[in-house]
């Protein structure tokens, strides 16, 4: 019987129940699935009975019987009835919790785009595809779309809100055990729905506030080559530039800088510091022939010396 | 020619019964189909074009669940091609199944086919317009096709034709308005549109048939549950279609001129679209379903040979899901940033519209109960759909409460219920009412052995492909990927297995109804013992159905019919019971 | 009932919905379908047919007064601030068209009731004729709106994307759009009071939208047409006292809607009035005796006279309009005093009489329904405080 | 709505008596039209802040509902007509009223929102 009933561990319904809303939620699943489990046998079994008792056979007269029954039909309007408005009740309760979030919780903002999340945290420090959390710590997050609608959801936390362009969603969670888990991109949005995934790595609140104090500083003890890199690959410019002369969705980065290009709109630029630069920024400006304009802005998101610091990667392309 | 079977003639209903030809026969040539008025070959003609849906549909359909036999590319090396192809093809199984098979299935093939016939009248109410309503279908289908074709051949030839579809059926906005999708958006909400107005024609019709043709002696509370079934679509279809018409507009408006309602980028509100949206496409799960309860009241009841249980509640529940489910188009948005009252107010009147389906449950088996059963293929197909209602209907429960709704929406959970609600429901009560009319339909028996097993092959082909599926949901396993992580592989790749056995089982029906085409027995007129009024002329129908309209008593009052091993059906025997007082007001 | 037993044999057309197949023991009226009992179970289809239809549309329609509902609801300042780009004297003078052509229409209803021939047609010519009203004032509303950078989707200038649109330089746009209309009306507060050409909208503006908001560049255009008079006139009266900059900057963003709205809902509006003449001119056609039609020939070159006076209406063109009013005027007298002279009221009725005048009915039903959607549409465009 | 067209069957005739409309009540209902249009016009000229719109629509109703009862003759006619026109209208109250109420809930939530609901003129 552990298939129906709530757990933390993984069970064959539910994945890992990590967060506080989590045994909530899964109280209450398991709940409907009893009664379903109930009612789904019931009918079966009347069924099965029904069938076997009053099958047209030899030797077999069935006998009248009423073809209404006020009293009966009540009774199964009215116990259905009742049930369902317990589990709405339930139900609006635990969406109550969801939707309200504590007073002192820790806010991180999320910019969804195609196809990536970023993540960024009060100091200001922006990490894409890894949201770290500390544990036991109410967590809200403000979430934004910077194009098309996408949904951040994850399982093993139980919740789920739609980061819808133009407004601001907001969801929370508390996480309750350490460890590693699926962010997933719920909402269609385009080519590469299925992989927008991301990873939310909980951790003991003194190991994140370390984590987040020596992330914050990207470009310290590299050098500009060094934090492009660094940058090419934490803000997935990999996604859609290669390295090595690949066509992705945007050109590769391999031999780029003192190129020429032509445009879409029939002239054409030759890569240099500024190039780039604009590229990032106002992606939908001079787009390169043969390309769609797919490329979100960084404008806000990428400070300048990140900036320059990846100009002097994509320059040592060329060595 | 000449029918084998001697129909009765029953001189007390004074139905007269023609010694020659019927609608399949008394004129020949492709012309004389395509310009017919005759309410009965439009429904053969739909018939063909819903099946090629279906069969579309499906292939789609073979294709998403064989991409996703494992996590990763399955067809094509090149990850974006592979993921493009994957997108196209599940909205185009979403549209094709849900405008050209789902809706049109039950009101525009065995509608069409049987409902003037149950009301004793010649033909619908206005025939030429429901020969519009049928080319209306077929162009708006024609949209569809074209968006198909021009997509493959952009994909083959790297052409740039407006082709392919890959915004989901849903047509979200903004991501259908702006430039993130470059597929034929336009040509497809046309399509759309269209198919919407051959559906609000259909509706038209059977209302105003219902209205003003119901024979002598049927009173409101005397009509066949199929045709209450019926009349509640067709008030769907009439109140919810329009607004699907006006939001298409909005939306190619949107994308052709930027008129910014709908688009964030504009000053419009995507969410605004999603109440657009689903104020019809709720409403159209209930014209999905609605017929085929309808069918359900009819088999059940007259394979059990026994009076429907609860004549009143079902019918008058017909309509109360057709009203209710106007009301709970908002659990589609319950993660969207609706606002959490209306978010409340929406799951409150979702559970509300979940009584009127179980009083139907309970009401057909009651109607089994001390019944005298005849497990024939209907039947079968009849106690499949009660059990993948239920299932598809508890499952809806899941749904409706906001709290587990918020982790299980848009994954496979989702998927996995509206298929049970959709194919599971639907599609066996499609099937069982195509089983059920086909001796009416062509004036042939079909082989009964071959049925049942393929209905039995049909339904453990669904519940492997979709049963597994709520599980890989509640672990979390989101809708509309095209791969997936490693951890959902046992799921899909049952599910995929699945997914085939049904598409054999689909097959077996298929040449099953050839093979009864082609060296079915001929078929009694009455080969149930029905009493609803098409059992009461002959198989296949004449021309015009009745020339005289007959006199209608209880649809479910069996007592008259007895079984006739001669002619292998059933025969009137001529007595008609004193109308009861007071039945029916 | 024997000699029916032909039924299936008989050599009927199969398009058995043609009047005149009915079943032998049914009334003989040609104009009962075969499938039906009787005229009046005919009656009652067609009119419940027509409205359950009227239903659709008062969904369809139901869904952009949901659009118009929630953005006027939620964004009132926009609302207030750009109906004033509306000509209330203009949607007024249409109200009232549309009220008289209903009120022929109604009156048609009961000439083809009584069977007056020649009263039932001049009823319904009357009405095709609000109709082309109708749509001739809306058209010299939209034209304005056109040129003066007030178009639908993007080529209204306040449309985000208005500036950087390529449409502007292909010329979609007949006339260049009056930035300096615009900017007046914005700058200064003042409706727009200025008509006629003056500088081409700058392409080269960029995104930056700012320049839209600058205060007046100049005065107005150099012509002032009588519309843009009557237009200036009418903002005045309202008390046009809202600007541009007063709006917050999230709703300057959204100020194109209510124009888009607009033309959304009238332009589906106008749509439906087309269909109903449409409708209209059938009736006109099956009204008229079938033996003696010959005054509906003069009829066809009067429309052209209408169609002349459209066209003069479009390019702003006096004579042309002129020259349409004589030549449809002269032509409809003379088709009126055919009327008059020769096809009175005979044994060679046309269609309709007091047995069978279903299709005006139910045409009328769909002609009143019109009216009544642009009795609301004219009080929630035109007239917001 | 079953009940209201239970008389169906006996009603095999009343197509052949019409209601004809007088000219009498036709130039009456014209002219009602007339004055509420004016009245209408006349009513956008006096400030009654929410009032206004609520008024204009009221108007437009009884408009309306004349052109309905006399034009479209629903006051002679099957009363099924008229639950037609009523049901589809409430259809429409009901997809407005919800989207209008939850449009309005989740107002502050939109980008650039916040500053202006407070700024309204």
């Amino acid at each position: 019987m552990t298939l129906l009933v709530a757990q933390s561990e993984p069970s064959l319904w539910m994945p890992s129940a990590s967060s506080t809303v989590a045994g909530e939620v899964d109280s209450l699943f398991y709940f409907i699935l009893w009664i379903c489990v109930v009612m789904f046998l019931l009918i079966l079994a009347l069924m099965i009975l029904f069938i076997a008792k009053y099958r047209q056979r030899p030797g077999y007269t069935p006998v009248r019987s009423p073809s209404h029954s006020t009293a009966l039909e009540l009774t199964w309007t009215v116990i259905p009835t009742i049930v369902v408005m317990v589990i709405f009740y339930a139900g609006f309760k635990g969406y109550l919790n969801m939707a309200t979030p504590p007073p002192n919780a820790y806010e991180i903002q999320v910019y969804a785009t195609k196809w990536s999340w970023e993540f960024t945290y009060p100091t200001g420090y922006p990490s894409t595809n890894e949201l770290r959390v500390p544990l036991n710590r109410p967590v809200r997050l403000v979430m934004q779309s910077g194009d098309v609608i996408h949904s951040l959801y994850i399982p093993a936390f139980r919740v789920k809100k739609d980061c819808v362009p133009g407004r601001f969603n907001h969801m929370w969670f508390q996480a309750t055990e350490l460890g590693e888990f699926d962010l997933y991109c719920a909402e269609y949005c385009g080519q590469n729905h299925s992989t927008m995934l991301a990873k939310v790595i909980v951790q003991e609140p003194t190991v994140f506030s370390k984590w987040l104090e020596d992330a914050g500083d990207v470009l310290k003890g590299k050098t500009p080559v060094e934090a492009g890199k660094y940058l090419y690959n934490a803000r997935k410019c990999s996604d859609c530039h290669s390295l090595d002369g690949r066509k992705l969705a945007g050109p590769s980065f391999k031999g780029l800088f003192g190129s020429s290009h032509p445009l879409r709109d029939g002239t054409s630029v030759t890569v240099d510091e500024n190039y780039i630069r604009d590229s990032i920024l106002y992606p939908a400006k001079q787009v390169v022939a043969g390309y769609d304009n797919v490329m979100p802005s960084f404008q806000g998101r990428l400070k300048d010396d990140e900036i320059a610091a990846i100009i002097a990667f994509i320059k040592s392309l060329n060595e | 020619m000449t029918t084998l079977t001697t129909p009765q003639p029953d001189l007390l209903r004074a139905a007269h019964y023609p010694s020659t030809g019927n609608y399949l026969t008394h004129r020949k040539g492709p012309l004389s189909w395509l310009i017919t008025l005759d309410h009965k070959r439009i429904g053969i003609m739909y018939m063909i074009g819903v099946c090629f849906a279906l069969f579309l549909g499906g292939l789609f359909a073979l294709l998403l669940r064989t991409e996703l036999i494992n996590p990763t590319p399955t067809f094509m090396s090149d990850a974006n091609a592979s993921f493009n192809f994957y997108n196209h093809m599940f909205t185009l199984h979403g549209a094709v199944m849900v405008f050209m098979f789902i809706i049109p299935a039950v009101p525009a093939i065995l509608g069409n086919f049987a409902l003037p016939i149950m009301l004793g009248a010649k033909d619908v109410a206005f025939p030429r317009l429901n020969l519009l309503s049928f080319y209306l279908y077929a162009l708006g289908g024609l949209f569809f096709v074209w968006v198909l074709l021009a997509g493959v051949l952009n994909a083959a030839f790297d052409w740039s034709l407006a082709g392919g579809l890959d915004t989901g059926w849903t047509f979200y906005t903004p991501f259908s308005t702006g430039e993130s999708t470059k597929s034929a958006v336009i040509p497809a909400t046309m399509g759309a549109f269209i198919l919407g107005f051959s559906s609000i024609l259909t509706g038209v019709n059977f209302v105003v048939s219902i209205h003003t043709l119901r024979p002598k002696g049927m009173t409101w509370f005397r009509m066949p549950l199929f045709l209450w079934a019926l009349y509640g679509t067709s008030i769907i279809q009439i109140l919810a279609t329009p607004v699907l018409g006006i939001t298409l507009l909005l939306l190619i408006a949107e994308r052709s001129l930027g008129v910014g309602i709908f688009d964030p980028a504009l000053g419009g509100d995507p969410v605004l679209y999603q109440h657009f949206f689903w104020f019809y496409s709720h409403p159209a799960v209930y014209i999905m379903i609605l017929p085929a309860m309808g069918i359900m009241s009819e088999l059940i009841s007259v394979f059990s040979r026994k009076h429907i249980f609860g004549y009143k509640f079902i019918a008058n529940s017909s309509i109360a899901i057709a009203l209710l489910g106007f009301l709970v188009w908002g659990h589609h948005m319950f993660v969207s940033g609706q606002s959490s009252l209306a978010s409340a107010a929406f799951s409150l009147l979702t559970f509300a519209v979940a009584i009127p389906s179980a009083i139907k449950v309970f009401n057909w088996l009651a109607t089994m109960y001390k019944g005298n059963i005849q497990l024939k293929t209907p039947m079968i197909y009849a106690m499949f759909f009660v059990l993948l209602f239920t299932v598809g209907g508890l499952t809806g429960l899941f749904l409706g409460a906001l709290a587990v709704n918020v982790p299980v929406h848009d994954t496979y959970f989702v998927v996995a219920h509206f298929h049970y609600v959709m194919v599971g429901s639907m599609m066996m009560a499609f099937l069982g009412g195509m089983y059920y009319w086909w001796p009416k339909m062509f004036g042939r028996m079909y082989s009964e052995k071959w049925s049942i097993i393929s209905s039995i092959v049909v339904f453990i082909g669904f519940n492997m492909t979709f049963f597994i599926q709520f599980i890989a949901g509640t672990q979390g396993m989101p809708r509309r990927y095209a791969s997936y992580p490693d951890n959902y592989t046992t799921y899909h790749q049952v599910s995929t297995v699945g997914a085939y056995v049904l598409g054999v089982g689909m097959f077996m029906v298929l040449g099953n109804w050839i093979h009864s085409l082609r060296k079915g027995r001929r078929a009694p007129a009455n080969p149930w013992g029905a009493n609803t009024l098409e059992w009461h002329c002959s198989s296949p129908p004449p021309l015009e159905n009745f020339a005289r309209t007959p006199v209608a008593d209880d649809p479910y009052n069996f007592k008259h019919w007895h079984w006739d091993e001669t002619i292998g059906g059933y025969i009137h025997d001529g007595k008609i019971d004193p109308p009861r007082k007071g039945s029916g007001h | 009932m024997s000699q029916t037993s032909d039924i299936s044999t008989s050599p009927s057309n199969p398009l058995h919905g043609d009047a005149g197949h009915g079943g032998d023991h049914h009334v003989h009226d040609p104009h009962v379908a075969h499938h039906f009992d009787s005229m009046g179970q005919q009656v009652d289809a067609g009119k419940l047919g027509m409205w359950v239809f009227l239903a659709t549309e008062i969904l369809m329609f139901g869904g952009l007064f949901c659009a118009y509902a929630v953005y006027r609801g939620n964004h009132p300042e926009v609302f207030a601030y750009a109906h004033h780009y509306l000509d209330t004297s203009l949607g007024a003078l249409n109200t009232v068209i549309l009220i008289a052509s209903s009120l022929t229409m109604a009156w048609a209803v009961r000439c083809s009731q009584l069977g007056k021939q020649r009263a039932l047609l001049i009823c319904l010519v009357l009405t095709l004729l609000g109709g082309f009203g109708f749509l001739c004032v809306k058209t010299i509303e939209y034209n304005h709106k056109a040129h003066t950078g007030k178009w639908i989707g993007s080529a209204n200038m306040y449309h985000p994307k208005y500036v950087a649109d390529k449409r502007d330089e292909k010329g979609k746009l007949k006339a260049p759009q009056e930035k300096n209309e615009a900017n007046d009306a914005k700058g200064s507060g003042e409706a727009p009071v200025g008509g006629g050409v003056t500088t081409p909208a700058a392409s080269t503006d960029g995104p930056d939208r700012s320049a839209i908001a600058a205060p007046a560049a100049g005065p107005a255009g150099v012509s002032a047409s009588i519309l843009d008079e009557d237009h200036a006139k009418a903002a005045h009266a309202a008390g046009h006292t809202m600007t541009y900059e007063d709006l917050p900057k999230a709703e300057q963003e959204r100020v194109h809607i209510f124009f888009q709205i607009y033309y959304l809902m009238t332009g589906l509006h106008s749509f439906h009035v087309i269909l109903g003449m449409f409708l209209i001119f059938w009736l006109v056609v099956r009204a008229a005796k079938p033996g003696d039609r010959k005054w509906i020939v003069p009829l066809f070159p009067a429309a052209m006279g209408l169609f002349l006076v459209y066209v003069g209406i479009v390019t702003h063109s006096t004579g042309v309009m002129i020259s349409g009013v004589v030549i449809a005027g002269l032509l409809g007298l003379y088709a009126l005093w055919r009327v008059r002279g020769g096809a009175g009221e005979s044994d060679q009725a046309g269609d309709f009489g007091p047995t069978y005048f279903a299709p005006v009915d139910i045409v009328g039903l769909y002609w009143h329904l019109v009216d009544l959607i642009w009795i609301f549409l004219f009080p929630l465009l035109y007239l917001i405080h | 709505m079953s009940q209201s067209s239970e008389h169906h069957d006996t009603a095999g005739h009343e197509g052949f008596h019409p209601h004809v409309v007088s000219p009498r009540v036709l130039l009456t209902v014209f002219g009602i039209l007339l004055v509420l249009t004016m009245l209408t016009v006349a009513v956008t000229k006096i400030d009654l802040g929410k009032l206004n719109v609520w008024i204009a629509l009221i108007i437009a109703v009884a408009k309306a509902g004349v052109v309905g009862l006399y034009f479209m003759h629903l006051r002679y006619d099957r009363p099924f007509h008229g639950i037609i026109l009523v049901v589809s209208l409430m259809f429409v109250a009901l997809f407005i009223g919800i989207a209008l109420m939850d449009s309005d809930a989740y107002q502050p939530n939109l980008q650039g929102k916040p500053a202006a609901s407070e700024a309204m003129p």
